[in-house]
């Protein structure tokens, strides 16, 4: 009995493991290129890496994935295990800027091109192309755009900003974005509320719950993620705040990423502005290092996706450039 | 899951006793989860050439070495029947104290001329004084290991990160640090990893201690019944404080290599690795009830982790069969365990 | 037979403070937050805090049922997940009077196959739920692939609801504690999971089934993840693949908080609602005083960390205190 | 008495590991009858009750209850078809109160198919089953606030209310004192009376004696003997059970002609609650002995003088040394040993090896170099001379683990645990506590062999006869203080008793 039973479980990890032989068989003959994640928390990310597998697959390219979550040191494993694997390139998206520097190297060693998505290198001696959107940017002229608006309603406002998480560098220079501009308009705009997320939705949920008890009459909100509007709006409707733009008690609301809620949000007319990161530009962007470094040509280190603000008004103007609208059609047809 | 226990039986049982198979035997010996790596990498081996290499090998038993220290570490902790979920804090706490000296964006100890030593002794120092505060709490203060480490790892983690945000330009981390340093995480000895030799060090000095000295011999007494080791003279308070003391140094010179590998010194090292810390030792056969582990079982524990993680990376599949695949194996290497320790009780 | 007790008006004071330190803790930290913020003590900010501490409370009402036996459940963040994408997925048009009772039997289920390895298999318990904790969240990554799991406007409606005046959370909080407290005090299956949890070997030989004890407690843990998920969802209104991901942290935490030993045997849920309230009390009074984001871990520990202390000298004052006094035998 | 036998046993056996330890062992039981059973530990008497109790299945053999065939599969059908066992080691839960004790296995239900429990009946009841064994306590007590002697009367009182027609006592007073055995006796008797069968298992053969109407004698699994009271001697059943005759009880004791010096002197001694005003010298080859009630101070002046409790003043000399900061480790150091009364919680490592639980206590003896590395070899040598000194029975003590020793062998351990150590004063609690005539008698030896060595032995016994066998003195206590002393020569089972009870004969007369 004992031996049978071991022997099934013995049987189950070979099969469990088996399943997986068809993908490997793919995996020989035409490029592939490894996409090296640390999480695929927010729809940013899962349509970034749907996008991936979608233009590579048109491409012939296979690709291998890998999860680190937030583990530098485990994304440094992945790496090593991906030329091991013997990838024609490697995209990755570090958790930290400095910590990846080790990994470049040991690409740059086994002279397998690196392509950085969305969040840039620290600087250093590696050679490695990084994609990244010009969060500080984006953000300056989303807050920006909400400031006109607030100074064209007239009135004061009373500010909240959800924050990602302290550790990542697009959250904080989201943030330092946010506060380059209502820090130059605190005549109008005082921040009463940080919320610190940590990417986290309940996080989120609890401490915009807590900010608006305190502070009742926030009506200028900003959110470091589209991902967390979900949280905004239920928390907005319990506390009876969840107006569209031009109704009494409207909250000035503006967004980052560009996502399929975001759209929608848009369109119903509760978001203001919506700075959008230029997913398939990126993408695009991305897959182009690739060709280029195989090619045997040398882009330059930092690729900018110069991104762009939406808003309400010029919402059929550019929607077309953004991703989440693509994700929002899609979803309206299935 | 538990060792080789022998109920004792008579000698005429002894004689009745069947000739077992290999099979039986090989199920019942204390390297069953050395054999059970085996199978996984032969399985790998079909699947994915490339895990053969000497290269991977290699890859596998450098990248293993930092765990393998602080694993060790849990183990002493383990022995005496505590937990300490404070050692992911003393690696990050350790990583940022210690690269903060070091890095050539400003670091505290550059006007010294030697910042290696001093950010060395800052590693060591921040384990051995977060390893010490968690041993006072449990031995002075009375309060419970598993609520005084959680709390402390609460602490250490948070202010890790505060110091990082205070003390650098884009909040996230240190960089920059000194090639000599990085070496001991990435350099190599005619192929030989100093990580390797660290960690190779600090797993001989464990075993000896906790299999050949007055200490170690005192750390299972306490974990099997700490009443009767406080009436046979043995000092329970200093030993934990010590068993403590001992995971929070291995936590600090864990985080040397973490950081040395990185080139960084990051507030969310080893944030997502204590169930990894934990689980690798107690599938090694550690028990979390106290009083039984070796350094041995640790290092089979951590290797079955670190080469079912590698086997994954290589096949490079989505994050669902990645979890779906990676607790199967764990629940597998469980089963067999228990499966083993019923036959074991049969005699 | 009595125990001769030496009593003094002092001492009785003593005791006094000592036996309700907690309590007192508890207010010391209402005045700090309430000097520092006008609008924390008041009644929206108490039912807010309480609802934000539901879904922890719940499954850690769960958790405390598994403690008590002396065992450990690391998975139920993965199942919370699993309820989560099915709900989300596949019940997105039921009502909820036939999708919430089917998840729960979802977490009841999960909660049975943890119970199944651990009392039929004999696998420890640590390690069963440590590998159904990466199975759990894997089949359900499978079934989402990655992607935010959205809900019927429903299940957001009910989350935002209030009956009688009481937020929908309040009220599955209010009834899961109310039963699991009368089925700990009230039941013979309650008094057997202590005794279980005392000694398991004399609870077999006594004729309680352990077994089964064991197997309920785990199927518990499993319906309390389910329903603590489907207010944590209802609220957040969303699932990220990442929703429940290590949740097990901070309901040990409120567990262990609240006073249930880890070794079994001792505690109960009305500690463990204490413990999940006093960590999201603080939580909030840090966002109500609007604290540097940085400073919350640093705070929040050193608060847990005084209140354990308190709770383990007191045990041991007490316990000198209230020393076994010599027992005269009556003749 | 003349009631026809209403449970019959025949022809039981049992196996382990292919080892028989029970070779047809059967039996009867009328209604109303106390029987005996002794035998050495592993002579298969704790077998054939586990077998009774559906512990354990048997491999042959037939059991009736009232005519039909009884093998019950659990402890649970046993407990249903009335037979109640009152185990060893007491098993009730201490984070429990009595009442709950009492019903844990069913509780009365306040609503039929609900599951709610009654308070009101459970705590009536509990009164009314309490009040049967004499037990005034409130039923909501705490058992962890409760004497040993209670908790066994409070397993009683379960038994009875389980409705049980056969009670089994496995070494029921091994930790009750002579007052607390008397009244368990007392309510045997009772219980006998209303139609109960008893199984009475016990070392202590007087006990059999006075309490059994018939006594079943065990060797190695087989039936050696059975005899009603009248035709049975405490000296045939020792015969019947070792197979050979043991002449005395003790072995012979010749007391010092001239004492050594003092090895342990105590001058006024006090902890509040405790123990007033103790004052006593223990001199090198002596054996002292203290008698008393339970609860007269007698474990909590051991533990104060080993330093595992405080004390408020006194005076404490150890080999001529004054020690004034005490502790287990700093009495050690100036070679005082300590065997404690619980083996099982305070004495031993039970999932360690026999050679382990030797070596705890000496092991800083064996360490070499500043990091202490442990001489194994002179260790190993060490251990298995002590081991075979006190005559441990195992195959292999490094690897044979303690859990799996009986009794008499757990407490050779622990006293060989402190011979490594070369105690030059022993403290003994309890020595001979619920293990069996042959091992005692060893046990007996090494104290005799210790005091010829020179150590100072305090020796604390509930059992009159054993310290009156094996002292040159004793000293009584009650409430604390010593209220007596009697020299060898004036030894008297008597006036020791009215000592140890004085406080109580106030009281009550």
């Amino acid at each position: 009995m004992q031996i049978s039973r071991r022997a099934f479980t013995v049987g189950a990890l070979v099969a469990a493991a088996g399943s997986s032989i068809s993908v490997m068989v793919k995996a020989e003959g035409s490029k592939t290129v490894a996409l090296l994640f640390d999480s695929l928390v927010s729809p940013f990310w899962v349509s970034g890496i749907e996008i991936m597998r979608e233009k590579a697959k048109a491409k012939g390219w296979t690709t291998l994935e890998n999860i680190s979550n937030f583990d530098d040191n485990k994304q440094f494993e992945q790496v090593k295990a991906m030329i091991s694997r013997k990838v024609d390139g490697i995209l990755i998206i570090q958790t930290d800027a400095k910590a990846v520097i080790p990994a470049i190297r040991a690409a740059n060693a086994a002279n397998i091109p690196m392509v950085h998505f969305n969040r840039p290198p620290a600087k250093s001696d590696a050679y490695s192309v990084a994609i990244q959107a010009d969060n500080r940017k984006i953000m300056q002229d989303t807050v920006g755009f909400m400031v006109a608006k607030a100074k064209k309603q007239g009135g004061k406002y009373k500010a909240c900003i959800l924050i990602g998480d302290l550790g990542d560098v697009n959250a904080i220079q989201r943030r330092d974005g946010f506060f380059d501009v209502v820090n130059a308009n605190k005549d109008i705009i005082d921040v009463v509320a940080r919320v610190s997320t940590e990417w986290n939705a309940d996080k989120a949920f609890a401490g915009l719950t807590n900010a608006i008890q305190a502070n009742p009459d926030i009506n200028f909100l900003v959110t470091s993620s589209d991902f967390l509007h979900p949280q905004i709006e239920q928390v907005l409707k319990s506390a009876n705040k969840w107006h569209k733009t031009g109704e009494a008690g409207h909250v000035l609301f503006g967004g980052f990423d560009g996502d399929e809620g975001a759209y929608a949000r848009l369109q119903d007319g509760y978001l203001d502005a919506c700075g959008v990161q230029n997913l398939f530009l990126e993408v695009d962007m991305a897959f182009g290092a690739f060709e280029d470094l195989w090619a045997g040509k040398k882009p330059e280190k930092l690729l900018l996706d110069p991104g762009f603000v939406i808003t309400q008004e010029d919402l059929m103007a550019k929607r077309d450039q953004m991703w989440g609208y693509t994700v929002w059609k899609k979803m309206q047809k299935g | 899951m538990s060792s080789t226990q022998s109920i004792t039986p008579g000698s005429a049982a002894e004689a009745t006793r069947p000739q077992r198979s290999f099979a039986v035997r090989l199920l019942m010996s204390e390297y069953l989860v050395l054999v059970l790596t085996a199978i996984y990498f032969l399985v790998m081996w079909a699947l994915v050439p490339s895990i053969a290499t000497a290269d991977t090998l290699l890859d596998i038993l450098a990248a293993m070495m930092p765990l393998l220290v602080v694993a060790i570490g849990q183990t002493f902790v383990l022995i005496v029947a505590g937990i300490d979920l404070a050692a992911p804090s003393i690696l990050a706490a350790a990583s940022v104290a210690g690269a903060s000296m070091m890095t050539g964006e400003g670091g505290f100890a550059l006007f010294t001329g030697v910042p290696i030593g001093v950010g060395i002794l800052a590693f060591v120092g921040v384990g051995l004084l977060i390893g010490l505060l968690n041993g006072v709490c449990v031995t002075r203060l009375g309060m419970p290991p598993f609520i005084v480490t959680l709390t402390t790892m609460m602490f250490f983690s948070g202010f890790a990160l505060f110091y990082t945000s205070a003390l650098t330009d884009d909040g996230s981390s240190f960089g920059d640090l000194p090639s000599a340093f990085v070496a001991i995480g990435q350099g190599t000895w005619h192929g030989v990893p100093y990580s390797l030799a660290l960690a190779g060090a600090v797993m001989l000095v464990a075993h000896l201690t906790l299999s050949r000295t007055v200490f170690g011999s005192w750390l299972y007494a306490i974990g099997r019944n700490p009443r009767a080791a406080a009436i046979s003279g043995v000092p329970v308070r200093r030993a934990v404080l010590w068993a403590f003391v001992i995971s929070g140094l291995c936590g600090g010179i864990a985080s040397i290599i973490y950081t040395g590998r990185l080139e960084t010194g990051t507030p969310v090292l080893g944030q997502r690795i204590l169930l990894d810390i934990v689980g690798s030792a107690v599938i090694g056969g550690v028990s979390l009830f106290g009083g039984k582990g070796r350094v041995t079982w640790t290092l089979y524990g951590v290797l079955f982790l670190s080469v079912v993680d590698k086997g994954l990376q290589l096949l490079g599949l989505d994050l669902a069969s990645v979890f779906a695949i990676k607790g199967l194996v764990i629940l597998s290497a469980a089963v067999l365990d228990a499966v083993r320790h019923r036959l074991t009780l049969r005699g | 037979m009595s125990a001769v007790s030496a009593g003094g008006g002092n001492r009785s004071t003593t005791l006094f403070v000592l036996r309700n330190a907690p309590v007192l803790l508890f207010i010391v930290l209402l005045a700090c937050f309430g000097l520092m913020s006008d609008r924390f003590l008041t009644v929206t900010n108490f039912v807010n805090i309480v609802i934000q501490a539901a879904h922890i409370g719940i499954i850690a009402i769960g958790m405390t049922f598994v403690l008590l036996i002396g065992g450990i459940d690391l998975s139920i963040g993965a199942n919370m997940y699993i309820v989560a994408a099915v709900l989300g997925l596949f019940l997105k048009d039921l009502p909820l009077a036939i999708s919430f009772p089917l998840v729960t039997l979802i977490g009841l289920a999960f909660g049975a196959v943890n119970a199944w390895f651990i009392t039929r298999l004999r696998v420890a318990a640590f390690i069963t739920t440590l590998s159904t904790l990466f199975i759990g969240r894997g089949i359900a990554l499978y079934f989402s692939g990655n992607k935010m799991v959205g809900f019927s406007p429903e299940v957001l409606a009910l989350g935002r609801a209030s009956y009688f005046g009481v937020p929908s959370a309040i009220w599955g909080f209010a009834i899961v504690f109310i039963a699991a407290y009368v089925t700990l005090s009230q039941t013979t299956f309650g008094r057997q999971i202590y005794a279980v949890g005392a000694d398991p070997d004399a609870a077999g030989k006594a004729g309680i089934d352990v077994r089964r004890i064991v197997f309920s407690v785990y199927c518990i843990a499993g319906v309390c993840a389910a329903i603590g998920g489907l207010i944590s969802l209802s609220q957040v209104a969303v699932a990220s693949s990442t929703f429940g991901f290590q949740k097990e942290f901070p309901v040990i935490a409120a567990t262990v908080l609240g006073g249930t030993s880890l070794f079994g045997g001792r505690g109960g849920v009305l500690g463990t609602v204490f413990g999940a309230v006093l960590i999201q009390t603080v939580e909030n009074g840090l966002v109500m005083t609007n604290a540097d984001p940085y400073l919350y871990p640093l705070v929040i520990s050193i608060i847990i960390f005084i209140a354990v202390f308190i709770d383990s000298s007191r045990n041991s004052i007490l316990e000198r205190l209230e020393r076994r006094q010599i027992r005269v035998e009556r003749v | 008495m003349t009631a026809a036998p209403f449970f019959e046993a025949s022809g039981l056996c049992k196996s382990f590991f292919g080892v028989q330890v029970l070779h047809g062992m059967g039996f009867t039981l009328r209604p109303g009858q106390v029987l005996g059973l002794v035998g050495e530990n592993g002579s298969g008497k704790s077998t054939t009750m586990n077998i009774l109790g559906g512990v354990l299945p048997m491999d042959a053999g037939r059991m009736t209850l009232d005519g039909a065939d009884y093998h019950p599969r659990g402890p649970r059908e046993a407990e249903a078809r009335g037979i109640a066992f009152i185990h060893q080691e007491l098993n009730l839960f201490r984070n429990l109160s009595v009442a709950e004790n009492l019903f844990i296995t069913g509780f009365p239900k306040r609503i039929k198919g609900l599951p709610f429990i009654d308070r009101g009946r459970v705590a009536a009841r509990t009164q009314e089953l309490l009040k049967a064994v004499d037990l005034d306590i409130a039923p909501n007590t705490p058992v962890s606030r409760l004497s040993q002697g209670e908790r066994q009367l409070v397993e009683i009182a379960k038994a009875l209310g389980a409705n049980a027609r056969i009670m089994i006592f496995d070494e029921p007073t091994t930790s009750l004192t002579t007052r607390e055995t008397d009244r368990l006796f007392d309510i045997i008797g009772r219980l006998q009376r209303q139609g109960i069968a008893i199984i009475y298992i016990s070392h202590i053969l007087g006990d059999v004696m006075r309490l059994c109407d018939d006594i079943v004698v065990l060797r190695d699994g087989h039936k050696v003997g059975q005899a009603a009271r009248a035709d049975m001697t405490i000296e045939k059943m020792i015969t019947l059970m070792v197979g050979r005759t043991i002449d005395q009880m003790f072995p012979p004791r010749e007391p010092p002609v001239t004492l050594g010096a003092p090895v342990l002197e105590v001058r006024g001694l006090n902890q509040r609650g405790m123990v007033k005003d103790i004052g006593f010298t223990l001199r090198a080859g002596e054996v002292l002995g203290i008698s008393g009630l339970m609860g007269a101070g007698r474990s909590e002046l051991a533990r104060i003088l080993f330093g595992m409790d405080p004390h408020e003043s006194g005076d404490i000399r150890i080999g001529g040394t004054q020690v004034r900061e005490l502790s287990p480790a700093a009495c050690m150091d100036h070679g005082m040993a300590f065997l404690t009364e619980d083996r099982r919680a305070e004495g031993l490592m039970m999932e360690a090896s026999i050679a382990d639980n030797i070596a705890l206590a000496s092991l800083p003896k064996f360490g070499r170099s500043w990091a202490g590395f442990i001489e194994r070899t002179r260790l190993g040598d060490e251990v298995q001379r002590i081991s075979g000194a006190v005559r441990i029975n195992a195959r292999d003590i490094q690897r044979t683990l303690v859990k799996n020793l009986s009794g008499g062998n757990q407490q050779k351990a622990v006293i060989g645990k402190w011979l490594l150590h070369e105690p030059r004063v022993f403290i003994l609690d309890e020595p001979t506590r619920g293990i069996d005539v042959g091992a005692k008698y060893e046990v007996y030896k090494i104290i005799n062999q210790l005091a010829a060595d020179g150590a100072g032995v305090l020796f604390i016994s509930s059992e009159i006869e054993e310290l009156t066998g094996m002292c040159d003195r004793i000293m009584v206590m009650a409430q604390g203080e010593i209220r007596a002393e009697f020299p060898r020569a004036g030894f008297d089972r008597e006036a020791i008793l009215r000592a140890a009870m004085w406080h109580g004969m106030k009281e009550t007369a």
